[in-house]
């Protein structure tokens, strides 16, 4: 068959002619449609990585602490008393912005699989979301849709929602960014890894029947939408968070089993992904037999039941000896199961249909063949920054501010996350990072996600850095320390050399960042050609970070304690405000270097942070970041509910760049009187820039002669609903 | 106090349950599957929170038919204590142990935060530690709260006392500010006429520790654990459940 | 085989957020003629089951043991005699 | 015064959690008969709107627009003349 008469089909599975000749050599002949859909799958961008892969490479993802890096379900990190988090983020963003309930819900329920998969007892979510600003009908149908179905699938499954972010631009509009990350636990030994590593094992396919879902969901993700995805039907589906449950529960039941040897989640590229990654990953092959796969609907074909994207299914292997205990299991909790293959030493994946091969495929060209891609970048320019216009009136602008969609309060969104069941949520949502308790220990696990998208867009270089430093020091506020990073990468079509320089400039500040701060990247996920005809999403990579706190009872609060503490600004000020939502708030053109990192300066303040908070010096620790200075006292003043007094706050800046500035390497603390010194001696030791700002108490804000605002009109600025 | 903790598909609060009893409370517990049928061995069953049955077509709709719930209603009729909170709570309703229904939040949101209740009654087994009007703070978290009564129902749930929470202010004061979601007459809670069955959407188990933010749930379950001491009065006269069951 | 359609609604004395809220959003999108919205559920059954009349009392018993809560709903049922499941052959 | 009664159910090749519990909730109470269950909204709403024919329209419009979600579900109307509102007491 020549190339030619393929070309539709290739078209309709993203592969291109150099892709398709690749297959031809290796195959040593044509491949049939089933086996190039399932090539199609495999070499999706979405499954291959085929175009962000080289850069990944630079990524540090090695560390003590590191029990499971990139390239399993999910990452592992050792935290003591014989347990390990188990954590991932991924990107949803087509299906989302295709049906937003279910795009995002189904979202969550595939980081959660990777999570259990891996033997961990999911314990947290947080979501990631960007949009479009929500005068426009269209983007609040997708907010609202996006932030339900993440409650509406979270909720039933009874796993806690205690953290993320929201940000608004009219960048994201028809293109909404919704990433779901997911935390588990698990005890270090029983961590799972899918590898199915021994011939003979059986394969057992569990969970629910397979329907036409998502074909091609893969390739889906990877390409652009054209204004007809919206009529691609099979791209959308609808969760079952009920039937999520119930696998989880008996995927943690098995995992205590002898004679289990892997567990892997359906997910992108379905029955081809899932068991051929399982059979490569241990080095073997496998046989599927698929008439043996319980379907939904009649006279699916081979192709249709091999490259459905149905949810809640997983791919369970056993030792023969082992599948009555399996079996077992699955009574239980009434889970159906189909024995559908086994594991070979053959390196094939071999389908076969009431008996004929169907199709018969080398793993290690499936799954690790495809060639990279390393189209042209051209590196983003750098703009000089803007003209200032002159400051308006302080009091205005900080209640303004406060009110814009992308500072406000987030109530509205986490009220209707339950972000408690589990009887672990130390601190919930809407301060910096979220805490939890680690049950039977002393001991917090601290969870973030960052990814300020302007400073991205404006240097995808120093934007990354940015993110990864805001991340730690939201860690950091809470008194844990950084442990390890998740990263999602949501970016435009790579195709284009500005998208793909946009990438390798972000992938660089990713690294060098998380070497910088000692943190190992152990998961992660990228989403590209985020492109709706023609216009592409700012470059957004988004932080998900895990941190230790060794002992809950140092835990710092955000919000100002008591009346008559005092309250220092740490770190340095510098003159920036490109980026900033106060120029946003006057509508000045995006342009301009967004605020600098300083990685060692950052290391330093972290450093400053946790030692002060270690010795019970800090009654409270807010991060500076989106808004700036005033923003951040105005929070800690509401988290706690007290007024706070400054004299006039002059800073080495001027007036506009201090009070609404983004300057990194800031934090806010507040400090009983005593422990003024302890405070100054610690910053002194780590050469940390203190700079008092006033007295807690009363009900009023207030900010020398230029800013006097009772608190209850801050509050009621900063909790405009959405 | 023995506790047994149902476990229908799709349960969650089952653990925080656990967890109060056992590691706050020190107190014996078990899971009960909801395909038991004996309950002998128990003092107090707990029906706890979550999405039986994913909560499809009705909250509790399935789960009120699994064998569990008729052990339970047998139960119930014998003077066992049986709490039943969220999910729990509107499984009650749908195996008529307990009258009314829970309709969808006002807001048709889900909702997650604490809340304060007042204590209207203190004759029941779940709230004999607690004074009359004394005001709880305990987290809710659902969006089918919504408690509905018809009239001569809500009238007979007053007059005989039945109404045991109620939404209010942090002083006490019952407002529609106070009220979640729609409940009619702010209604939280109630029992059955004997005060041996209580329903609650709120969460008692999440708050039992000042780390996760109050521990005014513990009142709840020491008050289960004084009433079994001192056995409750028999029922005045014939009250829902003792008739009423599973088809 | 027979089709039913099992049409479940609110009582009218229960008050209806879902009908309220859609009511809100149809006015919000400027369709102001709509005063009322209630919402119901429609479930549309496939029973194996040869005779009508047996085919009917037995959605009888389910919806008043299980699909409808008479505390809260009223419901109504229609009968189709039919050849073919919904879900292509599938169990649905 | 118009009545129209909105019928909106799942695409048949869509998945359908709630029909699949619904159905093994049947099965469970020994309804063996029943092989599929499919679970879908009914809407009822009340249109001050003299012309038929408008109102239909107006009621198209808001399926596509609000009721149902045209990607994974269709959707059925019924008009009918009618005096008086659905709820008692202001209940919608
Ligand atoms: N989509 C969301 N879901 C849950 N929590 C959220 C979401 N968006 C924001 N939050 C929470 O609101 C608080 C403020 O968010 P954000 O301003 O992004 O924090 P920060 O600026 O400290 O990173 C954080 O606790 C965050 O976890
Ligand atoms: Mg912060």
């Amino acid at each position: 068959m020549a190339v030619a008469v393929r070309r539709e089909q290739l078209q309709a599975i993203a592969l291109n002619e150099d892709e398709y000749g690749a297959i031809v050599r290796t195959l040593g002949r044509e491949p049939n449609d089933l086996e190039l859909g399932m090539f199609g799958a495999l070499w999706s961008e979405h499954c291959s990585y085929k175009t962000s892969k080289s850069l990944l490479r630079q990524l540090p993802t090695e560390g003590p602490n590191v029990l499971q890096g990139p390239g399993e379900n999910a990452g592992a990190v050792d935290i003591g008393d014989g347990l390990a988090v188990v954590f991932k983020i991924e990107s949803h963003n087509h299906p989302s912005a295709i049906e937003p309930y279910q795009g995002a819900a189904t979202g969550v329920g595939g980081i959660l699989r990777d999570v259990f998969a891996m033997g961990a007892r999911p314990v947290a979510i947080l979501d990631a979301l960007r949009f479009g600003p929500l005068d426009s009908g269209r983007n609040r149908h997708l907010f609202n849709g996006v932030v339900a179905g993440i409650g509406g699938y979270g909720n039933c499954f009874g796993c806690p929602t205690v953290g993320g972010e929201v940000y608004f631009d009219p960048a994201y509009s028809d293109n909404p960014i919704v990433n779901a990350m997911c935390v588990g636990l698990v005890s270090s030994e029983r961590l799972r890894r899918a590898k199915a590593d021994r011939a003979g094992d059986i394969v057992l396919l569990v969970g629910a029947d397979t329907g036409r879902d998502g074909i091609h969901g893969a390739t889906f993700a990877s390409v652009e939408m054209d204004d007809q995805s919206a009529s691609r039907r099979p791209a959308v589906q609808v969760g079952n968070p009920f039937l999520e449950k119930l696998l989880c529960e008996a995927c943690l039941r098995l995992n205590e089993l002898d004679g289990v040897t892997a567990i892997q989640d359906l997910g992108a590229a379905g029955l081809t992904g899932a068991a051929s990654e399982l059979a490569h990953r241990g080095r073997r092959g496998i046989d599927l037999a698929v008439d043996q796969v319980s379907r939904r609907e009649e006279g699916m074909t081979p192709y249709e039941v091999m490259l459905s994207e149905s949810q809640e299914r997983m791919l369970v292997v056993v030792r023969p000896n082992a599948e009555a205990a399996a079996r077992e299991v699955f009574d239980r909790f009434e889970l159906h199961a189909d024995r559908v293959g086994a594991i070979t030493g053959s390196g094939r994946m071999r389908v076969r249909e009431r008996g004929t091969v169907v199709a018969d495929l080398p793993l290690k060209t499936l799954v690790d063949g495809v060639p990279f891609r390393s189209p042209l970048a051209v590196s983003p320019d750098k703009q000089p920054s803007p003209a200032l216009p002159a400051i308006e009136e302080p009091e205005d602008v900080l209640l303004d501010l406060l009110a814009r969609p992308n500072l406000r309060s987030r109530r509205p969104i986490y009220r209707t996350y339950d972000h408690q069941v589990g009887d672990n949520t130390v601190i919930g949502p809407g301060y910096d990072a979220a805490l939890l308790r680690l049950p039977g220990t002393k001991k917090g696990l601290a969870l973030t996600t960052d990814g300020n998208p302007w400073y991205v867009a404006l240097d995808p270089y120093e934007g990354t850095r940015a993110a990864v430093a805001e991340a730690a020091r939201n860690i950091v506020c809470t008194g844990a320390r950084p442990l390890a990073v998740t990263n999602c990468l949501n970016f435009g079509n790579p195709e284009r050399p500005l998208v793909y320089g946009q990438l390798q400039e972000s992938v660089r500040g990713l690294a060098d960042a998380c070497r910088a701060f000692g943190l190992p990247v152990v998961s992660g996920n990228v989403s590209l050609y985020n492109e709706t005809s023609e216009r592409n999403i700012p470059p957004t990579p988004v932080i998900g970070m895990v941190g230790l706190l060794d002992d809950l009872s140092q835990r710092c609060p955000a919000g100002f304690q008591a009346d008559g503490d005092l309250v220092f600004l740490l770190g340095e000020t510098r003159d920036e405000l490109a980026g900033s939502e106060y120029l946003r708030l006057l509508g000045t053109k995006p342009e301009g270097r967004p605020p600098m990192v300083s990685l060692e300066m950052e290391a330093r303040l972290q450093a400053a942070l946790l030692d002060s908070i270690g010795q019970g010096v800090l009654r409270c620790a807010h991060d500076v970041s989106d808004g700036g200075l005033l923003v951040a006292l105005a929070e800690s003043a509401l988290f706690g509910g007290r007024g706070l007094r400054c004299p006039s706050i002059i800073g080495p800046v001027g007036r506009e760049a201090f009070y609404f500035g983004e300057s990194q390497g800031r934090a806010i603390v507040s400090v009983a009187p005593r422990s003024v010194p302890d405070l100054q001696k610690l910053m002194a030791r780590h050469h940390i820039p203190i700079h008092a700002m006033g007295v807690v108490g009363g009900d009023q804000f207030q900010i020398g002669p230029d800013i006097r605002i009772p608190l209850d009109a801050l509050r009621e600025a900063w909790e405009t609903p959405f | 106090m023995r506790t047994g903790i149902v476990v229908f598909p799709g349960t969650w609060s089952d653990r925080d349950c656990a967890h109060a009893l056992l590691e706050v409370l020190g107190q014996p517990a078990r899971y009960v599957d909801y395909r038991e049928t004996r309950l002998d061995d128990l003092d107090l069953v707990i029906l706890p929170g979550g999405f039986s049955y994913g909560d499809y077509l009705r909250c509790g709709a399935i789960a009120r038919f699994t064998p569990v719930v008729q052990a339970v209603t047998a139960f119930a009729n014998r003077g066992g204590l049986v709490l039943g909170i969220c999910n729990g709570f509107q499984i009650l309703q749908e195996a008529r142990l307990l009258p009314g229904a829970l309709l969808k939040n006002a807001s048709c949101e889900f909702r997650c935060e604490w809340v304060n209740l007042r204590v209207e009654q203190n004759d029941t087994a779940f709230t004999l530690d607690c004074r009359p009007g004394q005001v709880l703070r305990i987290p809710i978290s659902h969006g089918e709260g919504n408690f509905f009564a018809d009239r001569a129902t809500l009238d007979s749930l007053e007059r005989e006392g039945r109404i045991v929470f109620r939404y209010c202010t942090p002083d006490g004061r019952i407002t529609a500010g106070a009220n979640p979601n729609g409940s009619l007459a702010n209604v939280a809670g109630i029992s059955n006429a004997r005060g041996n069955v209580l329903g609650m959407m709120p969460h008692p188990e999440r708050a039992c520790e000042p780390l996760l933010g109050g521990e005014d749930g513990l009142m709840m379950f020491r008050s289960a654990i004084r009433a079994l001491s001192h056995p409750l009065p028999n029922p005045p006269h014939e009250g829902e459940g003792v008739t009423a069951g599973v088809a | 085989m027979y089709r039913a359609e099992v049409f479940v609604r609110l009582k009218p004395v229960v008050n209806d957020p879902a009908g309220l809220t859609i009511r809100a959003g149809l006015h919000a999108l400027g369709f102001e003629s709509v005063t009322e919205v209630r919402a119901g559920k429609y479930l549309v059954l496939t029973l194996n089951e040869p005779d009508e009349a047996t085919a009917r009392r037995q959605v009888e018993e389910m919806a008043r043991q299980l699909l409808a809560n008479e505390v809260i709903e009223d419901f109504r049922i229609e009968m189709h005699p039919v050849q073919d499941p919904i879900a292509v052959g599938g169990g649905a």
